[in-house]
């Protein structure tokens, strides 16, 4: 997220897309904060939930349509004067000159490949000047502006349209439109913030979803302002910090990208591609040969790269990704599998391929608190054991009070948490299995003089033993990740106190660039800060813990002024341009100040040219978005799908597309998965006439792991249950409680009926579309069991980064034998 | 300590609660309590009574919303319900043993160690709060964490409370904010907001409410009185009925022949 | 889903506290029937008396360990009478029977040393007799209030049925007249006793009784109204109609009308209508004790 | 009305329903009043450790509340920490019933194999496991291992996958990326999706 949980309470208007009652109810104390100084709060979700009660206004939106919801907003800011115009012109690419040869047609984009099923996106880029840099009017008139091939793309989605293709009715879209806009304008005098979760992010647009939102935002001028921002809100206890430390397919630690076999075959030609010319990306060499430095220590020399062939390349980008690891697994291509805190048999998209998969595997590694549906995958319902020919290792894990670490919430807060007892038995952290691991392979591979088997023994793997159980020292950890200055041992490494001092030449070693600071020496952990401010002058708090970067509590804050440096609001000023500030003997007057660390060179003048060199080369004085190679925030960005936000219909739809003829979006991931184990229902399908759409609840957690084991949490929702509205219900003679099943094309599932008013059929085109709900919590293991939801859902993906598409899908509902209601 | 101290209060606002839950989990991990079955309910609630293993439970109630600005559309209203700890206590009358008792910062506990089981204040509670725990034979209800409190810690609930949707503190401060409350929703078109459980109500409920629509609509007694009210005149027609008995056995026996002897 | 109910919760009396009821009721029934009978009655009377002493004090004891076997514990009745509240008919009651006991001890014992040697104290025959009529009056207080309170302890709690009735009490009196009188007519009918004229006067007692409990009863119902809903239409309906009031009322009421005139050695047409009446009050307090907390 | 014994006193002899009063003290039953009942706070020698809440992202401050029970230490509560202060010592429920993550009679505290075909686990020692797993991951690598495509060094290793964890710790998640990327796996990720 750009902002804060805090800062929430700032906000004029609050347009809450997730359920964050329930899902983050306690982040969600600052909404309510903010409704009792009189802001108002826009709840928009096709059910209406535990947000909604407390909303001002429910927005009831078809699944899968927010683009068209986002898109009317827009024109609606763009054509009713809501912009806030300076911010846009001078803090966006708004302004600048796209490509003549870029164009839009019914619904596709200039560069499309029908046989590759990808656009060539050399058209989706700047006029430029003859010195490199982007065209630009900063009047936004210009036909090619941003501006303005924005105002005609979305020209198209108007209230009626919105109407039709979400279900809202105009006259509410307009009550929102109004209210939400009202913190825009020229003369900006409100901020308002948007909060989101994977309501948006599970569609095959998932990416797109989130550029719309976060569009409408800098439209408005409202990034980087107290009160305004995006709040993206995460699901896990650290779901950022597992992304930063890049357990993911696509990164290395510190958003840097896994090598690609054909773009990054050695590191002159990584490093000249990854880097971009100007912004604070220019510095990525350093972070990078950094990492390395970390990893491969005295073994990583400037003679064989920095050890970068010890880390593998990837053979393409579309592949490895979560659903591409099932799909592989199934057709036999994976052996070997560690579930190390993930529960894929209840949290797979269809999951009824994941557990087939698993069957494929020679062995799998489960380590879990508890024991998990895919421990115990070979004796799920229906599975004779003795046709599962995997070995299952499963390890009993240790929760957060048993062992030492950190965990960075959602607002890139990193906190430590103590190892308040000793775990019970043979439980141990999951660092102690990793480490311990580590130790073992080294040993084994510690005679080896193959090639391939080097990076091994070159791996630095020397954090302190301590206590009876051997237990890594995570604080070690954490000092490597903040960085230090390379040395072989221990006592004479010297802590990085921020990433500028990191170095491309090898003499730094840093685990992960963006987290440097938060252990500046060797006595300090500000991770385990626990300083507050009781005087009310540091509200964002930054005494408690260390948020990345730089303890930086709200991004892009150099927004929050204009372009003399002055608050665009005054009561709601975040950092602003001190011309009086004295800098030391020499050097010149002024810098940034106020209530948060700046994001920003902190004595880079408002209205100072370029620079064109430095750590901040290429951003000028007025380029908050500094990590952007030309310091403004991207409205044109060029994804895989698209450089604009477009409205396609998910996967699986009841309607055709109402606003173009391209039904989904042409470049979305649809595994082809053999035994048709991936079927999908056709458009307004009469077998599948249901929008399905699945959630969680506040009682549990995702799939289940840490809440249906544990009696309190089993007790508040045991059975598992679809929510269905009054009116589907009378049409299909279903009563509350009844047992029904819903299925699709991938499965069946059975469950008890919710039958309940909060849930109302929409009129999509003129014709009613009903609407399923389904929480996913549950599996075949534990106090309160039941079906596995995602059984039902489809191996499909978001082309950027493939995401499934589990909140919009199409599904058919029945009433089933009254047996076994649980 | 205790007898210093003010008089302590639980102050819901009904209007922002979210229905999560946590106050149920709270009170169940402070008090140890174990699981117990739960019930289908229809809804997202888990139960609808009080028991000895749930001193708190979330009602959810879907309505028509109350509001005339927003006719026709729903609204969905939560209330975690609890012991009132009433100034005028049915179960606290009822108790023969004394185990029922009123705490110095105000509340009603029961003295484990004395209670004997009788029931009588399950069957006295106008809210249905108290409940009989058949594995110690006595009753339980909310202690008002009649332990954290005299150490100068909130309620296990109120403390966990992500909303503040209930607060835990002194008895006037409370009221006030509970009353401007009140004043807030009316005028935002809560037309039936209402407090529960000022001193109109058993003398005020120490822990009371704000609610956006009627009582009734949440569960709650309109107009719930001491049940004890009734004693003296059930006593006095009960006299009045033994009157009758007895002259009539008088007369029935009366040994008319013989007179009265010695 | 919708408007939710009040709820209340069951106390979970169950059959101790019913046959707690049902013969607490019948000890002071008995006693104060004997006591007044032995007072103002003649040296017939004194004979049914005793009776009534007789069924009053092992009754009592009865109850005491009804109650004991209620609470679980045998130690936790004594947590009763560590305070005294007047306004808990619970902490009254477990006085009241407390002091009933002791009234029907001495009452049982001096009736028991009618005649002959009595150990410890020294009375005359004529103080012993004395000694017991005087007790017996004093302790017919006692006998109404452990006919009574259990009603008024019903009508003191949140339960909708028992909160709405004001007569419980003087319902619980009127059956615990006619139950004790018809449990001392049982007795006497056992033992083969010759009552002689006797008969006739309980008989009449026994009808007034009756009929003041039909009285109350429909009184009581017109009270309740909506409330009553469990025990004249709902689940305990068949039971009241036909287990209390045909059975427990109009039954022996019907036939001691058509007995008439009875002296001398009971026979079993004098039995049956006592019989009856015992089913009706037993009836009377499970029908109210359960239909209570019953939801609908 | 509570009637203190002062009170019972003075209606000794009266009644309204019958009631004579005689003296029941000679029974033994102790008529003290009440005593003022206090309950102990059970916290009140507990060691107190901060931590965070593991559920959703908020990343409640949370205090971990330890006693010594049988020589050993014991979580004996968990609540929020009253001066976090994105939380202000608020917790979901999943928070608050974070306790019944460590102390649940549902917890393995062993760990467990299942052979193939096999029907049941069976408890094996943790260093026994570790090293059957280090020997598959070897084996499967050593099997598998591409060291080059087209030319280009490659060291990927394509037949394992890890799938790690949101509920990782930082540290937990960082090791992790380092150890299995050095070993060539591609196949990396974590439920940041799901």
């Amino acid at each position: 997220m750009t902002t804060n949980l805090i800062d929430i309470q700032n906000a004029d208007v609050i347009m809450i897309t997730s359920n964050m009652a329930e899902n983050h109810p306690v982040g969600f104390q600052w909404v309510v904060r903010a409704k009792e100084r009189g802001a108002k709060v826009i709840h928009v979700d096709p059910r209406f939930t535990r947000t909604s009660a407390l909303a001002d206004i429910h927005v009831p939106l078809r699944s899968g349509t927010n683009i068209a919801f986002f898109g009317g907003l827009m024109a609606y800011a763009m054509n009713n004067d809501k912009i806030h115009t300076e911010y846009v012109a001078h803090y966006t690419n708004a302004s600048m000159l796209i490509d003549d040869g870029f164009g839009f047609d019914d619904g596709m984009f200039t560069g499309y490949d029908g046989d590759a099923k990808r656009y060539d996106r050399t058209t989706w880029r700047y006029q430029t000047n003859p010195d490199g840099s982007p065209k630009r009017d900063t009047t936004l008139r210009h036909p090619r502006t941003v501006y303005q091939l924005m105002k005609r793309h979305y020209s198209r989605y108007t209230p009626e349209m919105v109407e039709r293709v979400c279900g809202i009715p105009k006259a509410k879209f307009l009550q929102v439109a109004e209210l939400f806009c009202s913190t825009g304008g020229p003369k900006k005098t409100k901020t308002g913030t948007v909060v989101y979760a994977l309501n948006l992010t599970q569609h095959t647009n998932g990416v797109q979803n989130i550029r719309a939102l976060a569009m409408l935002q800098l439209l408005l001028g409202n990034i980087g302002l107290p009160g305004g921002g995006v709040v993206a809100l995460r699901g896990h206890a650290n779901v950022q910090g597992a992304t930063d430390l890049a357990v993911l397919y696509q990164d290395l630690p510190g958003y840097m990208a896994m090598p690609l076999r054909d773009v990054h075959p050695d590191l002159a030609t990584y490093l000249e591609k990854e880097t971009p010319k100007g912004g604070y990306w220019i510095n990525k060499p350093a972070f990078f040969i950094s990492l390395l430095k970390a990893w491969y220590g005295d073994a990583a020399t400037k003679a064989n790269d920095f050890g970068y062939d010890f880390i593998p390349k990837r053979e393409k980008a579309d592949a490895y990704s979560q659903q591409h690891i099932f799909v592989d697994m199934y057709e036999g291509k994976i052996k070997g599998f560690f579930a190390i805190g993930q529960n894929p048999a209840v949290g797979n998209p269809n999951a009824t391929l994941a557990r087939a998969a698993l069957a494929k595997l020679d062995w799998l590694v489960v380590k879990d608190i508890f024991h998990t549906e895919t421990a115990e995958f070979w004796r799920a319902p229906g599975v004779d054991p003795k046709s599962i020919n995997t070995e299952v290792f499963f390890f009993p894990a240790a929760p957060a009070a048993e062992k030492n670490g950190t965990l960075t919430n959602t607002m890139r807060l990193i906190q430590w948490h103590n190892m308040a007892v000793e775990p019970p038995g043979d439980v141990r952290s999951d660092l102690h299995f990793w480490y311990h691991l580590g130790k073992r392979i080294k040993a084994l591979y510690a005679s080896s003089t193959a090639r391939r088997d080097q990076g091994i023994k070159a791996l630095v793997w020397d954090y302190p033993e301590e206590g009876k159980h051997a237990e890594p020292s995570a604080a070690h950890v954490l000092r490597e990740m903040n960085g230090y200055v390379w040395a072989p041992d221990w006592k004479d490494r010297v802590q990085l106190k921020s990433f500028g001092e990191c170095k491309a030449d090898g003499t730094t070693a840093a685990g992960c660039w963006i987290y440097t600071g938060v252990f500046p020496d060797e006595k300090t952990n500000r991770a385990a800060s626990r300083q507050i401010d009781k005087s009310g002058k540091d509200y964002l708090q930054h005494g408690w813990g260390f948020a990345w970067p730089a303890n930086r509590r709200i991004m892009y804050n150099r927004a929050s002024a204009d372009l003399d440096g002055k608050p665009w609001i005054e009561s709601k000023a975040l950092i602003q341009w001190d011309p009086d500030a004295d800098n030391g003997p020499g050097a010149p007057k002024g810098k940034w100040v106020g209530r948060d660390v700046p994001d920003y060179g902190p004595t880079l003048a408002p209205r100072a040219p370029k620079n064109a060199a430095g750590p901040l080369k290429g951003v000028g004085g007025n380029d908050p978005f500094i990590m952007r190679p030309d310091g403004v925030a991207g409205l044109f960005a060029p994804l895989v799908d698209g450089p604009l936000p477009e409205h396609y219909e998910p996967v699986e739809a009841p309607t055709r597309n109402l606003l173009s003829k391209q039904q989904i979006n042409p470049v979305a991931k649809i595994w082809q998965v053999a035994d048709g184990r991936n079927e999908i229902a056709e458009v307004g399908s009469s077998k599948y006439p249901y929008v399905l759409t699945t959630y969680r609840l506040t009682e549990h957690h995702l799939s289940g792991v840490m809440s249906r084991q544990l009696p309190w949490l089993a007790e508040m929702f045991k059975s598992h249950f679809a929510e269905i509205s009054e009116e589907l219900a009378k049409e299909k003679g279903i009563r509350n409680g009844d047992l029904v099943e819903v299925s699709t094309p991938r499965g069946s599932i059975k469950l008890r009926a919710m039958v309940t008013k909060r849930l109302r059929p929409f009129t999509i085109d003129g014709k009613t579309v009903h609407q399923i709900g389904i929480p996913w919590h549950w599996g075949y293991v534990g106090i309160a069991k039941g079906d596995v939801t995602n059984d039902l859902v489809a191996s499909v993906g978001d082309p950027n980064v493939y995401i499934q598409e589990s909140k919009a899908l199409l599904c058919n509902v029945e009433k089933a034998a009254q047996q076994g209601v649980a | 300590m205790a007898a210093t101290m003010t008089q302590k209060v639980m102050y819901t606002d009904t209007t922002i609660c979210t229905g999560c839950r946590a106050c149920m989990v709270a009170c169940k991990q402070w008090n140890q309590l174990p699981y117990e079955e739960p019930e289908w309910t229809g809804g997202y609630g888990n139960r609808s009574h009080f028991s000895d293993k749930a001193w708190r439970f979330v009602r959810f109630i879907e309505v028509d919303d109350p509001r005339p600005s927003h006719k026709g559309e729903v609204q969905w209203l939560m209330m975690s319900d609890v012991c009132k700890h009433c100034q005028q206590a049915g179960c606290l009358e009822a108790c023969p043993t004394g185990a029922i008792h009123r705490t110095a910062w105000g509340t009603v506990d029961i003295d484990q160690g004395i209670c004997n089981g009788c029931r009588d204040c399950v069957a006295s509670c106008p809210f249905g709060v108290i409940a009989f725990n058949a594995d110690t034979g006595r009753v339980n209800k909310c202690t008002f964490c009649s332990d954290r409190v005299p150490a100068g810690m909130p309620t296990a609930c109120a403390k966990t409370c992500p909303t503040s949707s209930i607060r835990f503190g002194d008895k006037e401060p409370m009221l006030e904010m509970a009353r401007a409350r009140v004043k807030e929703l009316k005028a935002q078109g809560f037309e039936r907001a209402n407090l529960y459980g000022d001193s109109d109500i058993l003398g005020g409920l120490n822990a009371f409410y704000v609610l956006a629509d009627s009582p009734s609509v949440y569960g709650l007694p309109e107009r719930p009185e001491l049940p004890q009210r009734n004693v003296n005149l059930d006593s006095a027609l009960a006299i009045a009925s033994s009157v009758v008995i007895g002259l009539a056995a008088l007369v029935s026996f009366r040994d008319q022949g013989a007179g009265r002897q010695g | 889903m919708g408007v939710v109910t009040a709820n209340i919760q069951d106390p979970h009396w169950g059959m101790y506290i019913v046959w707690y009821f049902f013969l607490g009721g019948i000890a002071g029934g008995a006693y104060f029937t004997a006591a007044i009978a032995d007072y103002f009655g003649g040296p017939r009377e004194r004979q049914m008396a005793k009776i009534g002493y007789y069924i009053a004090w092992p009754l009592t004891v009865i109850c005491g360990i009804l109650l004991i076997l209620d609470l679980g514990t045998p130690s936790r009745f004594l947590n009763m009478l560590r305070e005294f509240k007047w306004q808990s008919p619970m902490s009254v009651g477990a006085w009241g029977l407390a002091v009933f006991g002791a009234f029907a001890t001495v009452s049982a014992v001096l009736a028991y040393f009618e005649r002959g040697p009595m150990p410890v104290l020294s009375l005359s025959e004529a103080d012993r007799l004395r000694y017991r009529r005087l007790v017996g009056l004093v302790g017919t207080l006692a006998g109404f209030f452990l006919a009574s309170y259990t009603g008024v302890l019903l009508g003191s709690t949140a339960i909708p049925m028992w909160t709405e009735s004001r007569l419980m009490g003087a319902l619980f009196l009127a059956s615990a007249a006619s139950t004790g009188v018809a449990s001392i007519a049982l007795v006497a009918w056992l033992r083969g006793l010759d009552l002689g004229e006797t008969w006739n006067r309980i008989h009449r007692f026994d009808r007034f009784a009756i009929v003041w409990e039909a009285v109350l009863l429909a009184a009581l119902l017109v009270m309740l109204g909506g409330a009553a809903e469990p025990i004249v239409s709902g689940r305990y309906a068949l039971l009241f109609w036909v287990g209390l009031v045909a059975i427990g009322l109009v039954a022996p009421f019907v036939l001691q009308l058509r007995t008439g005139h009875h002296s001398g050695r009971p026979t079993f047409a004098l039995a049956l209508p006592a019989l009856l009446v015992l089913v009706g009050g037993f009836v009377l307090r499970y029908v109210v004790i359960m239909s209570g907390p019953y939801h609908g | 009305m509570q009637i203190s014994r002062r009170g019972f006193l003075k209606f000794s002899g009266a009644t309204t329903a019958g009631v004579a009063v005689g003296s029941l003290a000679s029974l033994g039953v102790d008529l003290s009043p009440v005593v003022a009942y206090a309950r102990d706070l059970r916290i009140k020698n507990a060691k107190v450790v901060p931590s965070v809440c593991p559920y959703c992202a908020v990343g409640c401050g949370q205090l971990v509340y330890v006693e010594k029970v049988d020589g050993e230490d014991r979580i004996i509560n968990i609540e929020g920490d009253p001066d976090c202060p994105h939380t202000l010592g608020a917790l979901c429920p999943k928070g608050s019933a974070t306790i019944q993550l460590s102390i649940n009679e549902r917890r393995p505290t062993k760990c467990l194999y299942r052979a193939p075909g096999s029907d049941r686990w069976e408890e094996k020692p943790l260093d026994w496991m570790m090293d059957q797993v280090a020997e598959r991951l070897k084996k499967t690598r050593d099997q598998y291992f591409i060291e080059t495509e087209k030319g280009i060094t490659v060291n990927r290793l394509d037949a394992v996958a890890n799938l790690g964890s949101a509920c990782c710790d930082n540290e937990e998640c960082y090791i992790q990326s380092k150890l299995l990327r050095t070993l060539g796996i591609v196949y990396h990720e974590h439920q940041a999706r799901v």
